[in-house]
């Protein structure tokens, strides 16, 4: 199985969307408000996942421009869900071994006093994965 | 109570609103009534009893009686009602020829239930407050009313009369009993279990039909094991999958019809608890289609005779709502 | 008379089960008793009686007579019969002892059933004494002794020891199988018992019950009382008066297609059945009434006028007990007594 | 006994490469009745049937199993074979030994053995085979179109010509349906009502052709042939064999605020109204939600003003019974509601308009008279933004998965004329895929581009915003040049899916004809049986069937028409002889039945009954009316006692052919 | 799930005409594979299935016994498959309770059109039924071939 496959698959069980129902109308990216924002917009999100181009949805800062609104998901007529589709990539990003990574040495360094524990640990967590 | 009754029967037969009367006759012993018709003051006298014993369920043999021309009293208990006002709903019984009077019924103790107590040779037996004194052979017992009743009285739907022209007493009280306990604990045996538990129960039937005969669910002009052009026609349960195949189809065809009146299981020599299968057939209703009780009304469709089209698919039992 | 303790009765039981089978009344899942093939660790029923009667182990509910195999258009007939088993029938009570009797009278005239025969012989019958006769109970009503049985080999159980005496030639010859472990005993705590049981046979409900108007020319004048109609009204037509009874025999034959061929097979029948006697142009009995009446005459009139005054009841009171709806020999003799004799 | 011939076909290799032909003919001729036995390489061939014919002449076969293809293929042509052979054709069972065997299977013993079982189960059933004659039932030569709209009408016409009588039954104070509404028709541009009125003109002119206007359905009994059908006709509060429709009450009724549902409500009408010039019947009707008189007592105007004395405050519902032979269903659509689109202001704007709305906003009878003006302000739009599949294509809920069909050619119609009179004014078309697969649709479409500049935009508007301005912000997405657009309109059209009209529902419920999940009527088979529900006797004629423009729906409607005409020509009708029999003996009369019936085929009777002793006893049973009866085997079921079967399909056929399978 | 190397399971399959049997033909036309040892016996209507042919199939030595009918909503005539499912539900939820394995038993709604839905169908109540092995639970030892 080719990187972009499993990317393709693992994406597919993140988000739960499936890009297949996507007919291209358009509706997302016409609704959307961060569009101008965007290098990649909501419809291309769907149709680039579709077509395996993973990778480079992976590296663009559009993942970071979406502000999670779900218009796109409110309006979408056949119920694609494009926003579940730009978290999953975040998630691909964030559980990225060495994206992201953090290793206990690094934690001294973070410790703040205002800043809680529980931040740390969960942090920790999140990003040892 | 029994002598009210006479009373009242005597009046209705005086006034020709009747001709005969349906009830029960005392026997050889203390409880072995007999469902009876009497048509004279000087029979009712002679022979009507109604007491704790009186645990047969009229509303059967009005569906003969009611077409013998005349018109005939009959005395119901609440659960007989049931059974009334379902035989009235499949058009069986002939309403303008009966005329129903409600008696009150606080559970009915039952002979069966007291051999299986350890209590038997009886020879009389008397309601001592909360207890009930029986004579036997080799002394007296006494053991509490409740438990000298049959299952069905113990799992009672309550004192209220569905259906009556006349009511002797207090309208009487629904009542919500736990029916089905025992049902439930079964479906929470393994599948083994059960096949054993029910095969263990089933390879006990001597097919004498008791449980058919007396059931006034099943009040078909020739029943289809009796029917040799219907192709399964049975008189004996050759094999343990004619003891099934007998009691699952006829627990099948009264499904959503039986009233639970108890009488299958009370009525069998074998003590088969037989009210096991039908209650499983309620509680399932009650469970896809919503709370329904047969009996409760004379008209409207049964739950297999209705759909809604959002109805559960059957492959429910493979998983909740299932059986373990 | 021989005894053994009853700390041996495990012992008589595996030896009496030697070279065949034992069947005895053991309690069932319902509490019933019920003839069981017996193993080890069973005990016997303290229950006065089975609810379904000896009768099943030489006449059972439905028993393949003859097998036809199909195969294409040939067919093949075969007699499914292997030579039978010994076995010993233990516990039997003194009421269902008398049955067999009655059952031989059908089943052994000519023209013999085979079948029937072949069980006979290969049965050994083992009574036992009854001590606590029930309400229901009127066997004394046809002169069984229930303290005294019949059988091939009767016994008495007291406090402490099972007392034996065997009766016939298969008695002593079971008997026999059985020496090591009895021994000879004094016939008195029997005698005892059967005094003691005698007593409270005379105080019974049904003690002074009695057929014995029912002797004699009364065939008409029972028939055509009028009772029936009253008597047979709350009949629901079901046939366990008929199944529980010991001395009903009649039965129906009837062919099972199992896919590959016929199994014709017999099976008990009950007059009380609407499709009872049923032939091509229909049925000679359409009402309950009269299904309900042939159910006694038969066993009140018509066998005893064929078999020397024998009734076709032993008082066993099985379908006083067991009637749905509490009708029952004893009240129907009662009730036509008057009209038979006028 | 029977003698049964068995017939095993080759199909060519489509049997035999699977199954072996030769031993299943070999292995059938040994079960019990069967006297012969043969293999063929086509069966259905003339020299098939041949072989068929003589076998059953020759050896006085009374039975006859065919192993082939599925019965859904041959079953009437062997039948067939069989009745020209003198056999009854109810005699023959087919064992389906192709789709259900050879097809499927590969390993040729397995293919074999299963298609000598199948035959196994053939011959048991055959064995158990009744001869049956169908029923026949008379013909009432009469038919009923539910629907005045454009289909009902064509249908209407001509049945009527054919000679046949033929009722309508419209809902609405007039017929004409939604094509009295529209302006032009695409793809030619002529004027809808130039081409429908003639029509409904020629309707009420036909002495064969009865128009029940503002009139329901109410009740449908019977069957194909024989339906009763109760027509409730509402009171117009007007006499319709006097009203000469002079219009004068219309104009003098003091009630003006009245909602011109005509128009969509975009503008009103009196309490008292002919909805248009040319509505047929040219009859007014008295809005009884609005009419001060019938409301309080007090007015009676259009009464005083009324020459002809048609007004009758008193006037009740009318029930009226007639006999059917057949019933057209015309019932048609409606756009959806947009109420859940909130992201297109339809609801907050009075200027974001329905294609429909946008019709009569450009019809010369409309409220503007034909000068196309902003609902809000009454001023030329100079922007108009065209969004197309609102609601069409839409699987989330809100809308319809299907697509509506005339949507793309409505707009590009609606475009092209705005273009064409107002060249000033910018129009631009949002859509999706544009569907343009009729006969000059896309020559038509490519004008509107090409021609008159309309602006396509592959893309979706994903929010309409009303400004203070009064204009209307639209935010969509062009995805060809992949740039998110922000227009300011002055209108938007939204092109609505349409929906099949709410009386469909109830209406299929009572004509017990199918429906799918969005609410069209079934057809009797979606290739072959386009215009006929699977109810006998019942038709389908235009979108309630499903979504179509006017050519198809003539078409459709023209068709429907020659269904029923073929139908109407026959003097009786030749049922189905596998319908539900009940054994009066052993039916105790329970209902049980009755209640599962989904035709309403079983009555009750108090019949008389010999019994012994020379009594009689009344018993109620049930009774089947064959004609009535479709044979689906649910009261079979329902019944406890096995009284009920059904013929053909037998208990013990069935059983038969468990225990041949099982064996 | 086990498999059973070996047991061939006999299968009854009652097909309603219009939907079920029809798809069944087109899993043939399209040549979709399914074990020889489903048998279909074409019903009307799922609605013609009687509990007692299905206890008849066990009885004379069926392992597995499925029902197919149009989809709820898109009975032939109406309301069929309607009255089939209550029944079917209840049969079946009977069944379980006295003990026999729930897996035999199946109703499945297929439409003319998923001739792949009945092949696939088929394939898994057949590698079901199998795993189950043969049915002891509801047999009549007098209809096992000797």
């Amino acid at each position: 199985m080719t990187n972009s496959q499993e990317l393709k698959e693992t994406l597919a069980r993140i988000s739960g969307v499936d890009v297949r129902k996507c007919m291209r109308c358009g509706k997302c990216s016409g609704t959307c408000p961060a569009y101008d924002e965007m290098e990649y917009h909501p419809h291309e999100f769907v149709y680039m996942v579709e077509k395996g181009e993973i990778e480079k949805l992976m590296a663009s800062p559009s993942l970071y421009k979406c502000l999670s609104c779900f218009a796109c998901v409110e309006r979408c007529p056949r119920g694609v869900e494009p926003a579940k589709v730009v978290e999953a990539v975040r998630l691909l990003v964030i559980r990225q071994q060495g994206c992201n990574h953090m290793t206990p040495d690094q934690i001294p360094a973070l410790l703040d006093e205002d800043l809680p524990q529980q931040a740390i640990v969960s942090a920790m967590r999140k990003y040892s994965k | 109570m029994q002598s009210q009754l006479i009373e009242r029967a005597k009046a209705l037969l005086a006034d020709g609103t009747v001709d005969r009367v349906l009830g029960w006759k005392a026997g050889e012993f203390a409880y072995d009534m007999t469902p009876a018709l009497f048509s004279s003051a000087q029979e009712l006298d002679e022979g009507f009893a109604y007491d704790a014993f009186c645990g047969a369920n009229l509303s059967k043999y009005l569906v003969k009686e009611s077409r013998k021309g005349g018109r005939v009293l009959a005395f119901l208990k609440p659960c007989d009602t049931y059974s009334m006002n379902q035989l009235l709903k499949e058009h069986r019984i002939l309403r303008e020829n009966v005329y129903l009077i409600g008696v009150p019924c606080q559970g009915k103790t039952d002979v069966e239930t007291l051999r299986a107590l350890g209590i038997t040779s009886i020879t009389a037996a008397r309601q001592e407050g909360e207890d009930l004194v029986v004579e036997t052979l080799y002394g007296q017992r006494r053991i509490p009313l409740a438990e000298a009743m049959a299952e069905r009285c113990k799992a009672c739907k309550g004192k209220k009369h569905m259906i009556y022209d006349e009511r002797i007493g207090e309208e009487g009280e629904l009542e919500n009993p736990d029916r089905f306990g025992q049902v439930a604990a079964l479906e929470a045996m393994s599948s083994e279990e059960r096949f054993a538990f029910w095969r263990g129960e089933l390879s006990r039937c001597i097919r004498c039909n008791a449980c058919r005969n007396v059931c006034p669910a099943c009040t078909c002009e020739q029943c289809v094991f009796d029917n040799p052009a219907s192709g399964v026609d049975n008189k004996a349960a050759a094999t343990s999958f004619e003891e099934n195949m007998f009691h699952i189809i006829r627990a099948f065809h009264v499904a959503g019809r039986c009233t639970d009146c108890g009488e299958c299981s009370r009525v069998c020599p074998q003590r088969i608890p037989l009210h096991l299968l039908n209650r499983k057939f309620i509680k399932d209703i009650n469970t896809f289609y919503g709370e329904y009780q047969a009996g409760e009304e004379a008209e409207g469709r049964t739950p297999l005779t209705a759909y809604t089209e959002g109805d559960v698919e059957p492959s429910v039992v493979y998983t909740k709502g299932g059986n373990d | 008379m021989k005894k053994l303790p009853l700390s041996q009765m495990p012992a008589l039981y595996a030896a009496m089960a030697q070279g065949g089978a034992l069947y005895l009344p053991v309690d069932n899942a319902a509490g019933d008793a019920q003839f069981t093939r017996w193993q080890e660790g069973m005990e016997l029923s303290r229950a006065l009686n089975t609810v379904r009667s000896a009768k099943d182990f030489f006449f059972p509910q439905t028993e393949n007579l003859v097998s036809f195999r199909m195969q294409g258009k040939t067919i093949e007939i075969i007699d499914p019969r292997t030579e039978g088993e010994d076995f010993v029938l233990f516990g039997v009570r003194a009421c269902d002892a008398r049955s067999f009797t009655i059952l031989d009278k059908v089943f052994l005239a000519d023209p013999v059933d085979s079948y029937y025969k072949s069980r006979r012989e290969h049965g050994t019958v083992v009574t036992l004494a009854c001590t606590r006769p029930e309400e229901t109970c009127f066997c004394q009503s046809f002169g069984i002794d229930p303290a005294d049985p019949e059988g091939d080999a009767a016994c008495w159980l007291t406090e402490d020891a099972l007392y034996i005496t065997a009766r016939t030639a298969k008695g002593e010859a079971l008997l026999a199988r059985l020496d090591g472990l009895l021994e000879d005993a004094d016939p008195a705590p029997v005698e005892a018992q059967k005094a003691q049981t005698a007593a409270i046979l005379a105080k019974l409900p049904l003690a002074q019950f009695t057929t014995r108007s029912f002797g004699g020319d009364v065939l008409m004048k029972a028939f055509d009382s009028p009772k029936w109609a009253s008597l047979s009204e709350a009949c629901l037509g079901c046939g366990t008066c008929t199944f529980v009874c010991p001395t009903c025999q009649c039965y129906d034959i009837r062919d099972f297609d199992t896919g590959h061929g016929i199994q014709r097979y017999r099976c008990w029948d009950s007059c009380m059945y609407s499709d009872f006697t049923k032939m091509a142009h229909g049925n000679p009995r359409t009402s309950q009434l009269e299904r309900f009446r042939q159910r006694f005459m038969h066993k009140l009139v018509y066998f005893p006028a064929n078999n020397d005054g024998e009734y076709g009841c032993v008082g066993c009171g099985r379908c006083l007990a067991k009637c749905p709806i509490s009708m029952n020999i004893v009240k129907v003799a009662k009730a036509l007594e008057g009209d038979v004799h006028e | 006994m029977q003698r049964i011939g068995v017939f095993v076909c080759w199909c060519g290799s489509n049997i035999a490469a699977t199954v072996d032909v030769e031993a299943v003919a070999e292995a059938l001729s040994h079960e019990p009745g069967v006297v012969f036995s043969a293999n063929y390489q086509y069966m259905c061939s003339e020299a098939g049937q041949n072989l068929i014919k003589d076998a059953i002449r020759d050896h006085q076969l009374t039975g006859v199993v065919i192993c082939s293809c599925s019965p859904r293929m041959h079953e009437q042509t062997f039948r067939k074979t069989a009745a020209a052979a003198g056999l009854n054709p109810y005699m023959v069972e087919i064992a389906n030994i192709r789709e259900q065997c050879s097809w499927i299977h590969k390993d040729k013993a397995a293919g074999t053995e299963k298609a000598i079982i199948l035959g196994r189960a053939a011959v048991a059933k055959v064995h158990l085979n009744a001869p049956l004659v169908a029923g026949e039932s008379p013909v009432t030569k009469r038919a009923l179109v539910i629907g005045g709209g454009i289909a009902g009408i064509q249908t209407a016409l001509d049945i009527a010509d054919a000679g046949f009588e033929v009722d309508i039954v419209e809902k609405e104070p007039t017929i004409g349906g939604k094509m009295t509404q529209l302006d032009k028709t695409f793809p030619t541009l002529d004027c809808a009502a130039c081409i429908l009125t003639p029509k409904m003109v020629d309707c009420a002119q036909d002495e064969r052709i009865h128009i029940y206007a503002y009139s329901e359905v109410e009740k449908v009994e019977g069957f194909v042939g024989n339906f009763t059908v109760t027509i409730k006709k509402k009171a117009r509060f007007v006499d319709e064999t006097k009203c000469t429709g002079c219009g004068l009450c219309t104009e003098k009724c003091p009630q003006k605020k009245v909602p011109n549902l005509f128009n969509l409500g975009l503008d009103t009408r009196r309490a008292i109204y002919i909805p248009f010039a040319q509505a047929v019947p040219k009859v007014a009707t008295i809005d009884a939600d609005y009419c001060n008189m019938l409301k309080n007592g007090k007015c009676g105007v259009c009464a005083k003003v009324c020459t002809a004395g048609a007004i009758d405050y008193k006037q009740t519902d009318q029930h009226i019974e007639e006999k059917y032979g057949a019933i057209v269903v015309a019932t048609g659509y409606n756009p959806i509601k947009l109420d859940s689109f909130e992201e297109y202001a339809y609801a907050q704007s009075p200027d974001v308009v329905t294609s429909l709305e946008f019709e009569r906003l450009t019809n010369a009878a409309g409220p503007t008279g034909g000068t196309l003006l902003r609902p809000s302000d009454g001023k030329h739009p100079h922007t108009i933004v065209f969004v197309q599949c609102v609601g069409s294509r839409d699987t989330s809920g809100c809308g319809k998965p299907y697509c509506s069909k005339i949507c793309c050619m409505y707009t590009a119609k609606h475009a092209m004329l705005t273009r064409d009179k107002y060249p000033d004014t910018e129009v631009y078309v949002f859509y999706i895929d544009v569907r343009t697969p009729g006969k000059n649709f896309d020559e038509f479409y490519r004008r509107a581009v090409e021609e008159y500049g309309v602006h396509y935009i592959k893309g979706m508007v994903g929010k309409v915003a009303p400004q203070a301005d009064g204009t209307l912000m639209v935010q969509a997405s062009d995805l060809i040049s992949n740039e998110q657009l922000h227009i300011s309109a002055d209108m938007v059209v939204l092109a609505a899916a349409i929906e099949p009209d709410k009386s469909a529902r109830p209406l299929a419920t009572m004509l017990t004809a199918s429906m799918d999940t969005n609410d069209f009527f079934t057809e009797a088979h979606p290739k072959l049986r386009p215009v006929e529900s699977p109810t006998a006797g019942i038709f389908l004629s235009g979108a309630c069937q499903g979504p179509k423009d006017i050519p198809e729906t003539v078409a459709q409607a023209g068709a429907a028409a020659s269904k029923v005409i073929g139908l109407l020509s026959k003097n009786k009708l030749t049922g189905n002889p596998c319908v539900a029999r009940s054994d009066e003996m052993l039916c105790n009369g329970c209902s049980s039945c009755e209640k599962v019936c989904p035709y309403g085929a079983i009555s009750y009777e108090d019949k008389e009954f010999r019994m012994p002793n020379r009594t009689v006893a009344i018993r109620r049973v049930a009774k089947v009316n064959p004609a009535v009866c479709q044979g689906c085997g649910a009261c079979t079921v329902a019944c406890p006692s096995g009284a009920m079967d059904l013929l053909g399909f037998s208990n013990r056929q069935i059983m038969a052919e468990v225990d041949a399978i099982c064996k | 799930m086990q498999v059973n190397e070996g047991f061939k399971p006999t299968i009854v399959a009652f097909c309603c005409n219009w939907c079920s049997y029809a798809g069944a033909d087109l899993a043939g036309t399209n040549r979709l594979q399914y074990p020889a040892d489903v048998k279909i016996i074409r019903v009307p209507c799922s609605c013609r299935v009687n509990p007692l042919f299905i206890l008849r199939a066990f009885q004379r030595g069926a392992d597995g016994v499925i029902l197919c009918g149009c989809h709820p909503g898109d009975c032939h005539y109406t309301t069929g498959n309607y009255y089939a499912r209550r029944r079917m539900t209840l049969l079946f939820s009977m069944l379980d309770y006295l003990g026999i394995e729930r897996e035999r038993t199946r109703v499945e709604w297929v439409s003319a059109a998923e001739g792949v839905k009945f092949a696939a169908t088929m394939n898994d109540f057949v590698s079901t039924v199998t795993a189950l092995g043969e049915n002891k639970r509801l047999e009549d030892l007098r209809c096992k071939a000797n």
